[in-house]
């Protein structure tokens, strides 16, 4: 038995503070009832009969001492703080005993009113816990509303919308679900064939190097003023591009491009085959 | 006041479920009352407590305590607080105005997104729709429509007082997320990543 | 009976948590009752029901109804008795109660034995104890204390209702041992360590 491990006791507490005094030779010999040393020694005070202030250490110390004797008489497993405890009590008695001349600091006295103030403190703690426990107590002598309706604070929102965010997110979902077509057809593009033709037809009236710019529709001559677009000239740009490039594969053009993102030119191939 | 009413007093409050004259007395055995005395003593705390803020009620031969009817408003407080109408809501709410009365199926189609039912009724508790019948179609499905409280709140004298189509197109706000984009790059940038196509979008929304 | 008594008693009624004169008021915002006359309340209602069955009590600075002591004989067996604390556990909770707040080391240097972790969590489980912090020393040790429950659950309405705490006070039993000793021993002896003696400084500032 290690002194952290003693066992809890289980013996009632009022009935064990409140127990009369055992007969002389009825002593109870299971030092599980006593919580530590200091539990045992306080009960031993108690049966002394007195004020713990007015109680005698030296017979205090004989009773402790003479119970664990007996019960490692009996064999009985006795915990090592008992036995520490014992051993100091059995100093403090021969302290007590010798001449007062020799005593060494702290004298026996003061070792004795530190224990006899443990054991007050003790017995106080003792008392109060049990007067606590005797109090009327909620739910076992005094009860509160069986089944109290409870008090409610709903939380209600205040929806917040402003009229613009509402027109607004109509206008959202008709541009967000509009017909993806519409967007499509809506838009001008200059298609390879009319850009093959544009470029095959232009490469034949010259015979010097043109720019690729040059092959593109005019920015603003046009009928329709369209090809102001920027969206549109690129489109004839790409066009006209990959129009230069099928014609070269043809055999019809030559491409040529002095450096990097340079001009690309371009001149009809008749010339070459013909000169 | 006697023991016996003290006790019954004690014996209802404490109890977790309404009791019968015989239930309590059979629960005060120990004080020897009658059935009689015990209903004679459940009268006299019931009219006792007739003018407090907690009364002793019988509900089918049973017993129990509750508080005034006229306090239930105290007992139940409520706690209002602003909170902003999500961009669901808003669609959601917008198109029922629009669009009144509507389905949720009719909802979902024009919103192109699934509709939460949550979203309706937070409308309908926010108090600006209301349930307006049901579509005679198969199904019988719920159509909603806008209410008072829903012009009062934004400030329309009535339904006509919302743009029209024509309207939000002219503003911008009927545009194409990337045509809106287009326009404001001047359509010679390079492709937006997402959240600046957002960003410009509310861009133009806003700048009308 | 006033409209706000009225009040005050239904909203306790309804409660089912102990409410302090604050909360009262609060959560009769509407009826504009001030601090001042919900308090004048509590005391009217307090009186009134103090010869009836079922009591106002004030615990901790919280009301609630309950049921009068004198009639436990009464209810009791309809409620299973409490779980009954181990003789550790109720020295360990008186400890803490007079003492707050206090360190296991304290408790068990009073009980003179080790106290298990167990015990302390299970009256923090109860709800009665709670952690007050650190006591500001080498190992900073956990401080605890009693709770409002702790109070209600044992019928105090503070902590200065703890049976027999001023005769205790008074004759220096809640005075740690060094320190007895030094008074007795007409204070020429060794200091006191400074766990005791903040200890014993705590002691006296819950005192007041």
């Amino acid at each position: 038995m290690s002194q952290s491990a003693l066992p809890l006791p289980v013996l009632d507490e009022a009935a064990h503070l409140f127990a009369p005094a055992p007969a002389e030779n009825a002593l109870i010999l299971e030092l599980e009832n006593w919580e530590g040393p200091l539990d045992l020694l306080l009960d031993l005070a108690r049966r002394q009969k007195v004020d713990l202030r007015q109680i005698s250490i030296l017979e205090l110390v004989d009773q402790y001492i003479a119970y664990i004797e007996r019960a490692e008489a009996l064999k009985l497993e006795v915990a090592a703080d008992y036995l520490v405890m014992a051993a100091w009590l059995a100093y403090l008695k021969s302290a007590m005993l010798l001449p007062r001349e020799e005593q060494e600091e702290p004298s026996p006295e003061e070792l004795a009113l530190r224990l006899q103030l443990r054991l007050q403190r003790l017995a106080a703690m003792r008392e109060a816990a049990a007067r606590l426990m005797a109090r009327d107590r909620l739910g076992r002598d005094v009860f509160r509303r069986g089944a109290p309706e409870g008090l409610r604070v709903d939380k209600r929102a205040l929806w917040q919308c402003e009229t613009y965010d509402l027109i607004a997110a109509y206008g959202q979902v008709k541009a967000r679900t509009a017909p993806v077509v519409h967007m499509v057809a809506d838009r001008k593009v200059m298609t390879l064939e009319s850009a093959l033709a544009r470029v095959g037809a232009l490469l034949g009236m010259t015979l010097d190097w043109m720019e690729l710019s040059a092959f593109l529709p005019p920015m603003s001559a046009d009928a329709h003023g369209d090809w102001a677009d920027p969206r549109l000239r690129r489109s004839a740009l790409a066009s006209s591009f990959v129009a230069a490039l099928e014609l070269a594969k043809q055999g019809k053009a030559e491409l040529a491009q002095d450096e990097c993102f340079g001009p690309l030119r371009l001149r009809g191939a008749a010339r070459e085959v013909s000169a | 006041m006697s023991d016996l009413v003290r006790a019954v007093e004690a014996t209802l409050f404490a109890a977790t479920e309404p009791m019968g004259a015989e239930a309590i007395a059979a629960h005060l055995a120990q004080s020897d009352a009658s059935l009689a005395e015990v209903r004679g003593a459940l009268a006299e705390l019931a009219a006792f407590y007739a003018p407090r803020g907690v009364h002793l009620v019988e509900r089918g031969g049973k017993w129990h305590f509750q508080t005034a009817p006229d306090l239930a408003h105290l007992l139940r407080r409520e706690h209002e607080e602003s909170r902003k109408l999500s961009r669901a809501a808003t669609e959601c709410l917008a198109i029922i105005a629009y669009h009144e009365p509507v389905s949720r199926a009719e909802i979902e189609s024009i919103r192109g997104v699934q509709t939460a039912k949550g979203t309706v009724d937070l409308l309908m508790e926010a108090g600006w729709v209301r349930i307006a019948g049901r579509r005679e179609v198969p199904g019988r499905p719920v159509i909603y429509a806008t209410t008072p409280a829903f012009l009062a709140h934004f400030g329309l004298a009535s339904r006509r007082d919302l743009p029209g189509i024509e309207e939000l197109r002219a503003t911008g706000l009927l545009d194409p997320v990337e045509e809106a984009f287009e326009a404001l790059m001047g359509g010679d940038g390079a492709q937006p990543d997402g959240e600046s196509l957002r960003h410009s979008a509310d861009g133009v929304a806003q700048g009308e």
